[in-house]
């Protein structure tokens, strides 16, 4: 309905600046919260199905009543997979729609877009996917995994149980190559040997020679860390070149069961992945989360680590609203502080030193029917730790980073 | 006769294998009305497009006044040279009118930056105005040029070449398309203009070659044939059994 | 020794992919000199009917005839994309024959409107197709394995070449699209009907997309924007071929593709891609009109 | 065979041909003259429907052609060159020529037209846009003429062409005449070419007919009065 | 016709200034968001400018002006970022594992190079492209898709050199110019006035420049590029020179851009936005200028009015606007006044064969 508002009339902005500036969004008998993801472009590919979680979260929300006794009012907004346009739309979702908070993004940059806006309008965001680390925000909330919550303990596993030659493979931008500069350090304080780094540009789509130099290498583990599209053409190619998981693992952590279904599981089956959720994690919550997922978006849909991070964030928001007992970001950023939510993967808490959740660590393989089976897990939900201070071998790196 | 304005000497133009201009020598006097006739395919057109620096010449020179070698230089140089060509197939400005193609055209520094800067004179308007007149375009001088019929796009081409005030004019087939009147009145002209420049003519019109050519060269498979005047032209035998054909040599009779 | 030969066919494979997407532009492009930006989108095209065809073999045929869902699939993506093609010149492109840059605008606008409406069929997220068994695995030579996916497509990008030219340079219907391409008007006036002639070459051009697309569908993702990943590859082919040389293509296709994978091979993904760009500035230093020229004497 | 009823034809909103009535009989040759810009290409245009009338009908062989396409009236035999030759310049001369006969029934090109212009066959696999100015005249006359159509358009058909040739295509026409049934409407400007060929002559000023007569009623002075008026 | 000609400018004028000062008054009666968008808009607009004066006029079609547009913004935010950082590197440089500030950094501390710099790179980049493609009559569709290939070049090398360009995230998360808060109310509503002035001064400077003698040869070289040699003119000159004055246009846009918008990253600069200003020129109606401007503007506000209505569904419309605009409005926007009044009949007569020429 709001959205309906067209974009060049002058009246309808008036109005909205009248309005009182506190309790944002929090106006009559509804709380609008803003759900910002690409629904097109290369990014939709992902997006889509994290937004449709959200907007579960906001249904199931509703459904007991809602928040403060309101209906949440989503208000969506399309990124189209362009930075520039998640900073616009963060800011119409602020200054003119006033919205509570903001559930949105996916990749890195398209945080670092809306990062400014939120602080520039002390407005809050949650961002559901894993991420290079090295921030934290007072306005953003990060229920993904940082990296001391995937990737370090992922290269621990590795070298333990399948070897110590690493081949470093990633898209070629801020996540991957942070990622990447992590691991190169960790590999080395381990001893472990480094063999081979190759970035490819978003949505490379031939991987013959990179897997030639991989074949050249002859690497024991190829940790990748490509997003998105390439993922399907380097499975699909490694594969035709006859290289198969028995030869060399292949562990990525931007490949869940959504993607595994664009790379078919034949392709990859046998292959690794490091995530905080599957859709096979054995939780009640998760048997209930992933039938009512199917229930609303169909029998094949499958929910993965993103999805499930952006459906839980929305509980975390409301439970500290409630807390709260209002929208004001400051006061629900103080009430956030230490809140706890059985999610699917288990039970989530905010960290309030960096906004970031803890959460369990899952290593998983993927079988034939496309599902992930977990085969490694850590005992308890892990600290996030997003500059990496509880590893030495990484202080240079956090170092040079405090900003 | 005094020293040659453009002087060709052993220019051979070749099409991957085929001459078109094989060991051409060829010479162009000062305020002449030179006539080029000869069969078709004789390349008396290309003999138009390496002196004006459209097609390059295999091998050979092409000199300026005795002195400037053209086949080094570009189109746009050997304009500012002084040669000034009109093509076989009408090619003027579509988009333009009348006036703006001649504005375009007429003798002026070329070059970016005094375009820029680019003002109307007294002067040039005068002269715009005189050619107008001169070439009878002035009722149509604010129409698009691409709606002219062909004999008026004829003569706005001309028109467009003799307002760059060239020491050499090229015209090829000037009157082809055009009606008896507008022939003469094309005669008239070329008479006019060739007073203080040389011109040299492409033409299939025997008729018209006669009644106003001073000199006339016929070529012949890519090599000059025969030069001399109209009657001694249509005396040759050669030239008639290659080119002229029965009807000439009749009225060469009588 | 095995890794020069493996790099040359790698980028022979490389170069095969990028002339069997570009055929079909070499035609509306190159020929008909439509800028056609939804190009890439009749590739895509190309890639669902295959994943369509597959899903319909994945649940009502027997499961030992399940390869040939790819065989069938190739025709198939043939005759749809070039249906699309024909009615997009019938509704579209007919208008603008006169405006090619217009042409570049109006299909952009189609190709949005195609992805979408992939989206909305398809939903958002990428679609898994599964290789038919012949092609997964790869020939053996010596230590070095050569997919049969790239051998496949490799041959598929020849049979498609060959077709084409011996169809517009062997046959009667391919000399009438040169003339009316060259002059419309006047191949009108000598008895050749344009409508059915163009209506005939952009379906044709098409079609070819639609074909290159189901051969994607071995190497890569298939999704909405699948595209817009090639098209802009596919028309450099065709330009440093050479507008309207089928050849052109051919020899722009392979050298874009071996230089390519070397440059890749000794530096990265992304310095390759942009020695290719300088390499391809240098030579058309040396060929303005592309490999193929072709001179006319005519003034504009 | 055809017959033009008050045919009215020009370029958007300017009127160039208004009010034109011509009837050419089987095996006739009609010459249109006229100053530059009066019309007679347009005219040509509009009968080969390259143009379409604003008033007026065209029927040819008792069949209404006011609004057929170019090439179905091409398809019933009508051949047309136009002023400016409008060869294809990147087929070989001989295409240019299988082009010619799409408007035909008959698949090959026939002997005599290379006896008519030599040069198409010696040029046979060059260019056509190649060719010189003259040779590509030739090449656009015998494209029309290799489909054997029955009614011939000539726009001012020997522009650019060598004497002694121009005297051939006069003869070819008078030939066709003399062999064929066919009709023809040429555009010229030479009144002695005009007289050697044409049966009736139509003089056209300012888009109307000012002058018409059966040639051999025809008085130069009159002629010339109009074309220099 | 001397005096119709004279009626148009004066009617021409008279509508100009008018929406010249609608513009100066927005910021009275719009909303800080709406009028920073608009701010964003005009700021294409002044780059639609140059592009116009390249495509409509020259007939040099460009598919990779977002190249110029970003070198502009990037040069304008790489000052920033450092004011962001205050002397301390970059965050991305240093997950990069860059040890100091790079030299090509260096001249960015300072605002005034910065600012010069984001015309004059643009400008020498495409004075380089430029001189070697048209010096060998590279052109037409040559020269389009070699254009397209440097966007791709360009933005593979930024997002490759992440140490560099902060990658595919490129840069944002400004703070201060001049000392001024960028983000402030009153900061953008400067920017914005200072973006209509702009605006202002690019239009009536190219305006000037076309409808002299100078305009004419530029439409001589569209149409007949080869017959201006025989005239003595050489082309490739003047092409060059439309090409690097149209780049400086589009970097100064580009700035404009950043300080309103407040981010500036690969995918601003990329394939896609390159052909859609090409589109904003197109719709607008080449070859008037004031087309482009208001192509680019409703091009844009479509753009978000669709997307903000329909999120999940309004590339349908933006695609169909497209397939509408150029069936029905062949000569854009504008064509629509131009039918109203009929003086310039003739050119659209012609125009169709104008472009045809420029792509035959
Ligand atoms: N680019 C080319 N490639 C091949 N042959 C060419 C080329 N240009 C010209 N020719 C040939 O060169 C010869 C000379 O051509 P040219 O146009 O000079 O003849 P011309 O004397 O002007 O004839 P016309 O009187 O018919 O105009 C012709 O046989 C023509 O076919
Ligand atoms: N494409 C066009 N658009 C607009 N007007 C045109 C066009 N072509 C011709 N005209 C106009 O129509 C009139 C007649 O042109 P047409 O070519 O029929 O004359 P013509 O009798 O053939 O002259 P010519 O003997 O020179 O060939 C001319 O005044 C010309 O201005
Ligand atoms: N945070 C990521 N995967 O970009
Ligand atoms: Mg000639
Ligand atoms: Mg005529």
């Amino acid at each position: 309905a709001d959205n309906a508002a067209s974009a060049t009339d002058p009246e309808e902005g008036t109005e909205t600046t009248e309005e009182s500036e506190s309790n944002e969004g929090n106006d009559g008998d509804t709380i609008k919260v803003g759900i910002l993801h690409s629904l097109s472009g290369t990014m939709a590919i992902s997006e889509t199905s994290v937004q449709q979680a959200e907007l579960l979260a906001i249904e199931e929300i509703n459904e007991n009543g809602g928040v403060l006794g309101k209906q949440l009012e989503p208000v969506i907004e399309d990124g189209a997979s362009d930075w520039p346009t998640f900073a616009e739309k963060a800011n119409k979702l602020l200054q003119q729609d006033e919205v509570a908070t903001i559930f949105g993004g996916w990749t890195s940059a398209s945080r670092k877009a809306m990062l400014p806006v939120v602080e520039e309008h002390n407005g809050l965001l949650f961002y559901p996917v894993q991420y290079e680390g090295m921030e934290d925000s007072p306005n953003i909330f990060y229920t993904g995994a940082a990296p001391n919550q995937q990737i370090v303990p992922a290269v621990d596993w590795l070298l333990e149980n399948r070897g110590d030659s690493f081949f470093l493979l990633g898209s070629d931008y801020v996540f991957p190559r942070t990622a990447n500069a992590a691991i190169r350090a960790q590999l080395e304080n381990e001893g472990a040997e480094l063999v081979g780094e190759e970035y490819t540009p978003l949505g490379h789509t031939d991987y013959n020679t990179v897997i030639a130099k991989i074949r050249n290498e002859n690497p024991d583990v190829i940790f990748n860390t490509l997003n998105g599209d390439s993922n399907v053409a380097f499975f699909k190619q490694l594969k035709d070149a006859g290289i198969t998981s028995d030869d060399i693992t292949v562990l990525s952590v931007s490949v869940a069961e959504e993607e595994i279904k664009g790379i078919g599981a034949d392709v990859i089956e046998g292959h690794l992945t490091s995530w905080n959720y599957y859709q096979t994690t054995d939780t009640p919550e998760n048997e209930e989360f992933v039938a009512s997922y199917q229930a609303e978006y169909g029998e094949d849909a499958v929910t993965a680590d993103p999805i499930e991070a952006g459906y839980f964030g929305v509980y975390l928001w409301a439970k500290a609203v409630e807390e709260a007992g209002t929208t004001d970001v400051d006061e629900v950023r103080e009430a956030a502080k230490g809140i706890t939510f059985d999610a699917p993967n288990g039970t989530v808490t905010i960290d309030g030193d960096n906004q970031h959740v803890y959460k369990t660590v899952r290593i998983g393989e993927v079988q034939s029917d496309g599902m992930i089976s977990e085969l490694w897990q850590t005992e308890e939900p892990v600290k996030p730790d997003p500059y990496l201070d509880e590893y030495d071998w990484a202080s240079d790196l956090s170092e040079s980073l405090a900003e | 006769m005094s020293q040659a304005v453009l002087k060709l000497k052993k220019v051979i133009v070749d099409f991957s294998g085929f001459k078109a201009i094989n060991q051409l020598d060829f010479a162009v006097q000062p305020t002449s009305v030179h006539f080029v006739i000869g069969p078709n395919g004789a390349g008396k057109t290309t003999l138009l497009d390496v002196v004006c620096g459209k097609t390059k010449a295999t091998t050979g020179e092409i000199k300026l006044q005795e002195r400037k070698e053209l086949s080094k230089l570009t189109e746009d140089q050997i304009v500012h040279q002084g040669i000034s060509r009109k093509f076989q197939a009408p090619s003027i400005f579509q988009n333009l009118t009348v006036i703006d193609n001649l504005e375009i055209s007429m003798k002026q520094k070329k070059n970016l930056f005094s375009m820029i800067k680019a003002k109307w004179t007294n002067e040039q308007k005068k002269k715009i105005n005189e050619m107008l007149e001169l070439v009878g375009l002035k009722k149509v001088q604010h129409q698009q040029a691409g709606s002219l019929a062909h004999g008026q796009k004829q003569w706005l081409e001309i028109a467009m070449v003799l307002m760059q005030e060239p020491d050499i004019v090229l015209l090829d087939e000037p009157i082809a398309g055009m009606s008896k009147k507008e022939r003469n009145k094309t005669g008239e002209l070329i008479t006019k203009i060739a007073k203080d420049r040389a011109v040299l003519i492409v033409e299939h019109d025997m008729d018209f070659v006669k009644e106003y050519a001073d000199i006339v060269s016929v070529m012949h498979e890519g090599q000059l044939l025969f030069e001399g005047s109209m009657e001694e032209v249509q005396k040759d035998p050669t030239v008639r059994e290659v080119y002229l054909g029965r009807k000439v040599e009749e009225n060469v009779v009588n | 020794m095995n890794e020069i030969i493996l790099t040359l066919f790698n980028g022979i494979s490389l170069g095969s992919i990028l002339l069997l997407i570009a055929l079909g532009l070499a035609i509306t492009f190159g020929l008909m000199n439509v800028i056609n930006m939804a190009h890439g989108e009749l590739i895509m095209v190309g890639a669902y009917i295959t994943y369509v065809i597959q899903t319909i073999f994945m649940n009502y045929a027997p499961p030992e005839y399940f390869d040939l869902y790819f065989i069938i699939s190739i025709p198939v993506a043939l005759i749809v994309a070039a249906g699309i093609g024909m009615l997009l010149e019938v509704s579209l492109i007919r208008h603008l024959y006169k405006r090619p840059l217009d042409s570049l605008l109006a299909t952009w606008g189609v190709g949005l409107i195609l992805q979408q409406t992939a989206r909305s069929i398809f939903g958002a997220p990428n679609v898994g197709v599964t290789s038919p068994s012949f092609l997964t695995g790869g020939l053996e030579v010596g230590s070095l394995i050569l997919p049969y996916s790239r051998l496949f497509i490799l041959g598929l990008s020849i049979v498609c070449l060959f077709s084409i030219f011996y169809y517009f340079y062997r046959t009667a219907s391919g000399r009438r699209v040169r003339a009316v391409m060259q002059n419309r008007q006047m191949a009108e006036c000598l008895g050749v009907s344009t409508r059915k002639v163009d209506m005939l070459t952009f379906a044709i051009g098409s079609g070819f997309a639609g074909v290159a697309g189901c051969a994607l569908t071995l190497l890569g993702a298939i999704g909405p924007t699948i595209g817009t990943s090639y098209i802009i590859d596919a028309f450099m082919v065709v330009v440093v071929g050479g507008v309207g040389a089928l050849f052109g293509a051919v020899s722009g296709a392979f050298g874009i593709g071996i230089l390519n994978t070397i440059f890749e091979y000794v530096t990265n993904a992304t310095l390759g891609k942009v020695l290719i760009f300088i390499v391809i500035i240098a030579f058309l230093q040396w060929r303005p009109s592309g490999l193929v020229m072709s001179r006319s004497r005519s003034l504009d | 065979m055809l017959s033009i009823k008050g045919l009215e034809a020009g370029y958007e909103e300017s009127m160039v041909i208004r009010e034109i009535d011509m009837d050419v009989k089987e095996n006739q040759v009609i010459c249109v003259m006229g100053r530059n810009g009066v019309g007679k290409s347009t005219l040509l245009k509009t009968i080969i429907g390259i143009l379409h009338p604003k008033k007026g009908s065209i029927h040819y062989q008792s069949e209404d052609i006011t609004n057929a396409r170019s090439s179905s009236r091409a398809q019933k035999g009508i051949g047309y060159v136009p002023q400016g030759r409008e060869i294809f310049p990147k087929l070989t001369v001989y295409e240019n020529l299988l082009i010619g006969l799409e408007a035909g029934n008959q698949k090959k090109v026939d002997e005599k037209i290379y006896d008519y212009f030599p040069i198409l066959k010696d040029f046979a696999k060059r260019n056509g846009g190649d060719l010189s100015g003259g040779q590509q005249q030739q090449l656009a006359i015998a494209r029309a003429l290799v489909s054997n159509p029955s009614f011939l358009l000539l726009d001012e058909p020997t522009e650019g062409i060598q004497p002694n040739i121009v005297q051939e295509i006069q003869d070819v026409i008078v030939d066709i005449k003399n062999t064929s049934a066919t009709s023809m409407i040429l555009v010229e400007q030479n009144l002695d070419f005009v007289k050697s060929v044409a049966d009736y002559l139509y003089v056209i000023d300012h888009g109307l007919v000012v002058y018409e007569n059966p040639i051999d009623q025809v008085k130069d002075d009159e002629v010339y009065r109009y074309l220099s008026v | 016709m001397q005096n119709t000609i004279y009626q148009k400018l004066l009617s021409q004028r008279v509508i100009f200034s008018l929406i010249f000062l609608l513009l100066l008054a927005a910021p009275l009666f719009m909303s800080d968001f709406r009028l920073n968008l608009l701010g964003k808009f005009l700021a294409f607009a002044i780059l639609a400018i140059g592009l116009d004066l390249l495509w409509g006029y020259t007939g040099v079609l460009s598919l990779g002006h977002g190249i110029f547009f970003g070198l502009g913004a990037y040069c304008m935010a790489m000052y920033l970022k450092l004011e962001a950082t205050g002397g301390k590197l970059p965050d991305f440089m240093a997950w990069s594992g860059m040890g100091e500030l790079p030299l090509i950094w260096i001249p960015f501390q300072f605002p005034i190079i910065a600012i010069l710099l984001g015309i004059l790179i643009p400008a020498i980049v495409a004075l380089f492209l430029g001189y070697l493609t048209f010096r060998n009559r590279i052109s037409g569709v040559y020269f389009t898709i070699l254009s397209q290939a440097l966007v791709l070049v360009v933005v593979t090398l930024f997002v490759g050199s992440q140490n560099l360009t902060g990658g595919t995230s490129g840069l944002t998360n400004f703070k201060t110019l001049f000392g001024f808060q960028v983000n402030a109310a009153s900061t953008q509503t400067a920017f914005y006035l200072i973006t209509v002035v702009v605006l202002g001064l690019v239009f009536f400077a190219c305006r000037k420049l076309i409808k002299g003698r100078f305009g004419k040869i530029l439409v001589g070289i569209r149409d007949g590029e080869n017959r201006m040699r025989f005239l003595g003119y050489n082309p490739s000159a003047y092409k060059t020179f439309i090409y690097t004055l149209s780049a400086a246009i589009a970097g100064l846009a580009g700035m404009l851009f950043v300080l309103q918008v407040g981010i500036i990253s690969p995918t601003m600069i990329g394939i896609i936005p390159s052909i859609e200003m090409v589109l904003w020129v197109a719709l607008g109606g080449r070859g008037t200028l004031i087309g482009p401007i208001i192509g680019a503007v409703l091009v844009n506000a479509a753009k978000t009015g669709f997307s903000e209505s329909y999120p999940d569904i309004w590339t349908y419309f933006l695609g169909l606007l497209f397939v509408l605009v150029v069936v029905f409005l062949p000569k854009g926007i504008t064509g629509l006044f131009e039918k109203w009044s009929d003086r310039r009949k003739k050119q659209d007569v012609s125009s169709s064969v104008e472009v045809e020429k420029s792509y035959s």
